[in-house]
């Protein structure tokens, strides 16, 4: 083939828009990655300086029957985080996409809007509604409904709780996204074909919404099995993450190549979902939703 | 929702909006209402304390004894902390500019380009959106302490760009994807280079997902806190650090009015990505673009 | 559609190749530290209360009254920039990794690790105005032989704090963090040293025990603790204002504001324990790193001043050892004395945290975690 | 191959000045595929030419190297007279209709119209007044300030269209243009098409896969079939005398009734009637051919002449078109005629024939042609 300078297709010049993303992304979250998975080797000195090195001993310490279940604990509430948010997002994904009307826009709008008040400041306001004596207590005693108040904080349950609110918004938007691609006169025929509404719901709107469900679960508990925030500021003593023991490796324990074990152990756990969702991913490259946008 | 004829609907009192279907079983539009109804309301009461705490004259969390702006003027008063608010809105600004420009890129290649290397680049731009950010922070902070590099204003940008990127480049690539390349031929049909049909023609017509995205990073940046915790050194703090090192030792009112300050700023963001759009004399909205269903 | 829509093996194989080629060039790294040396300067002449600067300090949230530093600001045209930490090891990983602050607030036991990195700056007490009030309990601490390199800014004792509308029969032990009427609603101090030093009381052996069969039966007790515990957390004041606790291991300035921000404050008592009184305190010292050296001296100067010492005592409620800050926080407890500090009265070397190993650190660090995670 | 090189001898009817474009050998492979096979082709300036096929047939790809969006993978493309392989398409003095129309969204019409001019640095003046030229020869002098969105998809058409005129390129190249459009506006742009490009005498290359389209506008045809040029020539000559199978089945509805060639201007057919036909000369006994006769070639019953050929059949079918009636033949042994019978100022076209009737149909032998 003749070298052609004005060939549009040429692959030269569409592959320089590839070279500055390419390249940052390479250096400054490749490369890093790698730095964690060979400090997780490391030892810590005698100054508490990390220091680069060929040990298992941090795998060893790290597969210890000890935290083995701080672990198992992080990816049972990530999935009971990603369960509620699919049982909270779905009906109101499928409200809005199939009878928001023209308020669609607004509808969605609205779910967005707390998503955008800081993380932090969201959970504490549950810590300060939740707690024995806020609001919510109070009102339940106003009411009659309990006299000595209900432990609500400092519990798995608020753990979980304060993980659904801080990511539910990524479970409704790529459903809703699959909800509104799929054609509405689907579920009209397969009210002919299946009668039931619960059946064409089973049998129609399920399966044409999976990759959005799938997506959405993903991008639920991923971040979730990381979070340290929530288990911090709404856990109680039997609520430690994963997330928390990584951080205070960091922060608080001064032991960084431990924390950098702890750190690709969890990455592997997650890599299973990770590789699956990058395929379906790549499969939908079309979607940007399905694909992560917010 | 397309294709729904309009059947007729049983009950009255939806008389306000026009029901389109039937009502039984799950697809009952009035239970998803007041279902919805629910699920609105779990996520705004915490929005609503925080915001209503922030006025409150004495310093509890309880009860609201009377409405004061003096934890706004506390807030206000304490140099520092106003400086951590700038700190944060100059690294969300920066970080929109740069992430947005790099992603835009990013996209168009991934989208245009067909090297050997763009499945990898495909695969390599999607990591972030699935890595906790835990692990982002702390392979940025890897990364600095190993190059040396004193945590700074400029470590966390960084680290805010390298995750900002990919979010830029779902959203743009989405657009990018569904408009074809006919448009920028046709621009080089008519006389311009490729890198007119790109300046000309091409990012015109992203425009209006590359403001979004922008804005999108923008209020991301503004309101991350893991990332940030991770990288800041020397340099005044960003808010989000500010109020994690407030909170886990006791908490005053302030912290409801930097929060409820903080969503307006994010608000701002959001709702300029909404409405921009149509000032550049677009259709479609920038809620369409984000969730990826334009056309 | 111009993307390829299936990713198979070799793909991702492919995007992994880069990697795993960054993964060999890694293997140089092999005994390489993490953080690069700080540079340090080579003077180590002591230091001169003089404005040369604007100064960054990095402290403890709120733990300041801003209006200190404002008026600072004001008097000597300098800016005062602050910073906040949530944990002092945090801060020494920030200070290793070339952070630049011109004052930061450690322990006497991070001071002396500091000091032994040759992180601190060296000044003359004698050169400040106000240093005449300090406490005598802070002339020539261990952590600071020559009384050269830190200020005290707070102290306090570490007790127990618990509702008494609630809760009866305390005794004044530490085994009263397992009193039947605070089950459930008991909160431990999310502090390695605090939780593991209050277990070694309990058993009676040193505050600063690092032999690991007494640690082993140490944490044991901290476990057996747990079961009582709704929570460890260092938010004892939010924890106690919100009702979520009723008995909190606790440091006595967390009280005061505690009965500060409620309707009842009667019904909060504090007490500190017969098996020993950890005492801790913040101190001022000054980076080699600092940029402003003069003017953070100056600045330290400035808030042990004794106007502004009992300004800064009546808003973050903990006492200063400065002429000023005694008086004003015995003003601030004067019906509950038991959250008063006598430092006189502890005598020497009272209940210090020290772990000056950092084998014994790494120890105390790993029981902690142990007990966290299970 | 043959054939359509022999055809490319022959005079434009439109008499053209000179040769506007020439391909020759030129072949585009991508990886193992090859999409465009050796061809050769010569336009004359002036002509309506038609790229017509069905898709996958190497017509858009041609099509694309004319424009410069596809280097061949061999062969030299001349355009008026010049090589043209290696020039960009913003060099390249041919425009673009393209089938999305790829009209500039954030740009008003009027800005559409003025892309080319202005990269081509045309002074100001000038822009104005040629843009509202094309503007009023495609009948949108009035939408100058609206923008693409506002636009219907006719209007669409008429801007893209303006848009590649404006620059007055040597050849405009349309890519399936009114493929986006419904039946009665496509009709009525396939009459201003042909209108405007009699108006400006520019050369028009026109792909499509709508043989009706390609019949009624162009000078010349091109059929294309697996990435080869199966026939080129004027409408009625590829209509009327296809040189192959593909040609007739692609080109109308054409009855293909296989048959044995028993010797000069004699076929056996799968009946065991022999039928009169014109056996091509290289054709020898033996041989498998199919015979093509158009349907509306085909009389039934009272209306078979004198000299025609003849067989009897059952009517299986009849479909009302209206205007006409399309009767489907059994003639035995699963052989179809297809037969389009027309309304007649005495009768409707519906009611003469019942389906299970035994009738007579006919054709004259002329009529009928014989492909291998």
């Amino acid at each position: 083939m003749p070298g052609v300078a004005g060939d549009v297709s040429s692959k030269g010049f569409w592959s320089r828009f590839l070279l500055p993303g390419g390249v940052w992304l390479l250096l400054l979250f490749v490369v890093p990655i790698c730095l964690v998975l060979a400090l997780s080797f490391g030892y810590t000195d005698d100054l508490g300086r990390a220091v680069y090195s060929f040990g298992l001993e941090n795998y060893q310490d790290a597969f210890d029957p000890l935290y083995i279940p701080v672990l198992l604990r992080s990816i049972g509430f990530a999935v009971a985080t990603a369960a509620f948010c699919l049982l909270l997002g779905y009906p109101i994904a499928y409200y809005i996409a199939r009878y928001g009307g023209r308020r669609k826009h607004i509808l969605i709008a609205l779910l967005v809007i707390p998503f955008f008040v800081n993380y932090l400041v969201r959970t504490y306001a549950w810590v300060a509604l939740l707690a024995d004596e806020g609001l919510v207590n109070s009102a339940l005693k106003d009411l009659g409904l309990t006299e000595t108040g209900i432990q609500f904080v400092n519990t798995p349950y608020a753990v979980v709780g304060g993980l659904v609110y801080g990511y539910l918004v990524f479970m409704i938007l790529p459903i809703y996204a699959s909800l509104e691609r799929m054609d509405g006169s689907l579920i009209e025929a397969g009210k002919d074909l299946f009668g039931t509404p619960s059946r064409v719901f089973m049998h129609v709107t399920l399966p044409q919404t999976k990759q959005g469900i799938l997506a959405g679960c993903v991008l639920v508990f991923l971040p979730a099995v990381g979070d340290f925030v929530s288990a911090q500021l709404l856990g109680g003593p039997d609520t430690y993450m994963v997330g928390n023991l990584i951080q205070d490796q960091f922060f608080a324990a001064s032991n960084w190549p431990f924390g950098s074990a702890l750190t690709v152990v969890m990455m592997l756990f997650l890599s299973i979902w990770m590789l699956g969702y990058l395929r379906s991913a790549a499969r939908e490259a079309r979607d940007p939703v399905a694909a992560g946008g917010v | 929702m397309t294709g729904v004829p309009p059947t007729t609907v049983g009950s009255g009192p939806l008389g306000k909006r026009k029901a389109k279907a039937r009502e039984d079983g799950f697809d009952r539009p009035r239970f998803l209402r007041v279902y919805s109804w629910f699920v609105y309301l779990y996520l705004f009461i915490p929005i609503a304390v925080v915001v209503i705490f922030s006025f409150n004259s004495v310093k509890s969390l309880q009860s609201f004894q009377g409405f004061s702006l003096q934890w706004y003027d506390e807030f206000l008063s304490d140099p520092t902390l106003r400086e951590s608010l700038f700190v944060s809105l100059r690294i969300a600004l920066i970080t929109m500019i740069i992430a947005t420009i790099i992603g835009t890129m990013l996209a168009i290649g991934l989208v245009r380009a067909k090297t050997r290397w763009s499945p990898a680049a495909n695969v390599l731009m999607l990591i972030p959106l699935v890595t906790p950010e835990i692990v982002a922070g702390i392979s940025a902070l890897l990364i600095f302490s190993q190059l040396g590099i004193q945590l700074s204003f400029w470590t966390i940008v960084i680290a805010h760009i390298t995750f900002s990127i990919s979010y830029v480049t779902v959203v743009v690539r989405g657009r990018l994807a569904s408009m074809g390349d006919e448009v920028e031929q046709a621009a080089m049909d008519l006389g311009a280079t490729r890198l007119q049909a790109v300046r000309l023609v091409l990012v015109p017509e992203l425009w209006p997902a590359i403001v979004a995205a922008g804005l999108l990073t923008f209020a991301l940046s503004f309101d991350d806190f893991v990332l940030s915790f991770f990288t800041t050194g020397e340099d005044i703090q960003p808010l989000p650090v500010r109020i994690w090192s407030a909170i886990r030792f006791g908490v005053s009112p302030t912290i409801n009015a930097i929060g409820t300050l903080m969503m307006v700023v994010s608000l701002t963001a959001v709702v300029a990505a909404v409405l921009l759009p149509r000032f550049f004399g677009r259709k479609e909205s920038g809620i369409k673009v984000l969730t990826g269903q334009e056309e | 559609m111009t993307l390829d829509p299936r990713l198979n093996r070799r793909q991702l194989l492919r995007a992994g190749a880069g990697g795993a080629l960054g993964l060999y060039g890694l293997g140089a790294l092999n005994g390489c530290t993490v953080e690069r040396p700080i540079d340090k300067p080579e003077s180590t002449a002591a230091i001169k209360p003089e404005i040369d600067g604007d100064i960054l300090i990095y402290n403890w949230a709120q733990y300041m009254d801003p209006d200190i530093k404002k008026r600072f600001s004001e008097k000597y045209g300098v800016e005062v920039n602050e910073v906040n930490f949530d944990n002092l090891e945090a801060m020494v990983t920030k200070l290793r990794a070339g952070g630049r602050y011109d004052i930061i607030w450690p322990t006497p036991e991070y001071a002396y690790r500091l000091n032994q990195e040759g992180l601190l700056h060296r000044f003359n007490r004698d050169s400040l105005n106000n240093a005449k009030g300090i406490s005598s309990f802070y002339d020539k601490g261990w952590w600071d032989p020559d009384s050269e390199l830190s200020i005290p800014y707070t102290y306090y004792t570490t007790g127990i704090a618990w509702r008494n509308d609630v809760v009866s029969g305390m005794t004044g032990s530490w085994n009263d963090l397992t009193n039947p009427d605070g089950a459930g609603k008991m909160f431990i101090l999310d502090d390695f040293q605090e939780a593991i030093g209050e277990a070694n009381l309990i058993n009676g052996w040193d505050l600063n025990t690092a032999d690991p069969n007494e640690l082993e039966i140490s944490k044991q007790t901290l476990l057996d603790q747990k079961e009582y515990a709704r929570g460890i957390s260092t938010n004892s004041t939010a924890n106690l204002v919100n009702g979520t606790a009723v008995i909190h291991q606790a440091w006595n300035g967390d009280i005061v504001n505690v009965r500060n921000q409620v309707d009842n404050p009667e019904d909060f008592s504090y007490e500190t324990c017969e098996e020993g009184v950890p005492v801790g305190t913040d101190l001022m010292c000054i980076p080699i790193t600092a940029r402003a050296p003069g003017t953070a001296l100056k600045f330290i100067d400035w808030v042990i001043q004794p106007d502004n010492a009992a300004q800064n005592v009546m808003w973050n409620g903990y006492p200063q050892p400065v002429e000023g800050g005694k008086e004003a926080f015995a003003s601030l407890v004067k019906d509950e004395p038991s959250i008063d500090v006598k430092l006189e009265a502890l005598g020497d070397g009272g209940m210090e945290y020290r772990l000056d190993d950092p084998d014994d650190r790494a120890l105390w660090n790993q029981t902690w975690t142990e007990v966290k995670a299970s | 191959m043959e054939q359509a090189t022999v055809n490319e001898t022959q005079p434009s009817p439109e008499g053209g000045n000179g040769e506007a474009i020439r391909l020759e050998g030129v072949t585009k492979r991508f990886g193992d595929f090859t999409a465009v096979d050796a061809i050769d082709l010569s336009i004359p300036r002036g002509e309506f030419f038609s790229l017509l096929g069905p898709s996958g047939c190497g017509k858009t790809t041609t099509l694309r190297m004319l424009a410069g969006f596809e280097v061949p993978s061999e062969g030299r493309i001349l355009l008026e007279g010049e090589p043209v392989e290696d020039v960009p398409p913003y060099r390249r003095n041919v425009n673009m209709v393209f089938q999305s129309y790829a009209l500039f969204g954030h740009l008003d019409v009027a800005d559409n119209v003025a892309f080319g001019l202005k990269r081509r640095k045309v002074p100001k003046d000038e822009i104005g007044r040629r843009v509202d030229e094309a503007l009023e020869l495609v009948s949108l002098g009035s939408r100058a300030k609206s923008r693409p969105s506002e636009l219907s998809g006719g209007q669409r058409q008429r801007v893209a269209l303006a848009r590649a005129l404006v620059n007055r390129p040597a050849v405009l190249l349309l890519d399936e243009p009114l493929g986006a459009l419904d039946l009665k506006l496509r009709r009525q742009m396939q009459v201003e098409l042909k209108q405007i490009q009699r108006e400006v005498g520019i050369t028009f290359v026109y792909v499509t896969h709508d043989q009706e389209e390609a019949l009624s506008m162009s000078d010349r045809i091109a059929v294309m079939s697996d990435g080869r040029i199966a026939q080129c020539g004027a409408p009625e000559e590829v209509y009327e005398h296809p040189n192959e199978e593909f040609v007739a089945g692609f080109i109308g509805i054409s009855n293909m009734i296989e048959g044995v060639v028993e010797g000069p201007g004699s076929v056996k057919i799968g009946t065991g009637k022999r039928i009169q036909a014109p056996v091509p000369a290289d054709c020898d006994a033996g041989d498998t051919v199919q015979l093509s006769v158009r349907p509306e070639k085909i009389a039934i019953d009272e209306e078979i002449e004198a000299g025609m050929i003849e067989m009897t059949g059952r009517v299986v079918s009849r479909i009302y078109h209206g205007v006409n009636t399309q009767i489907t033949v059994e003639l035995g042994q699963g052989a179809h005629l297809v037969a389009l019978e027309q309304a007649t100022y005495t009768a409707s076209a519906d009611d003469r024939w019942e389906e299970g009737m035994e009738v007579r149909v006919g054709w004259h032998p002329e009529n009928c042609l014989v492909l291998r």
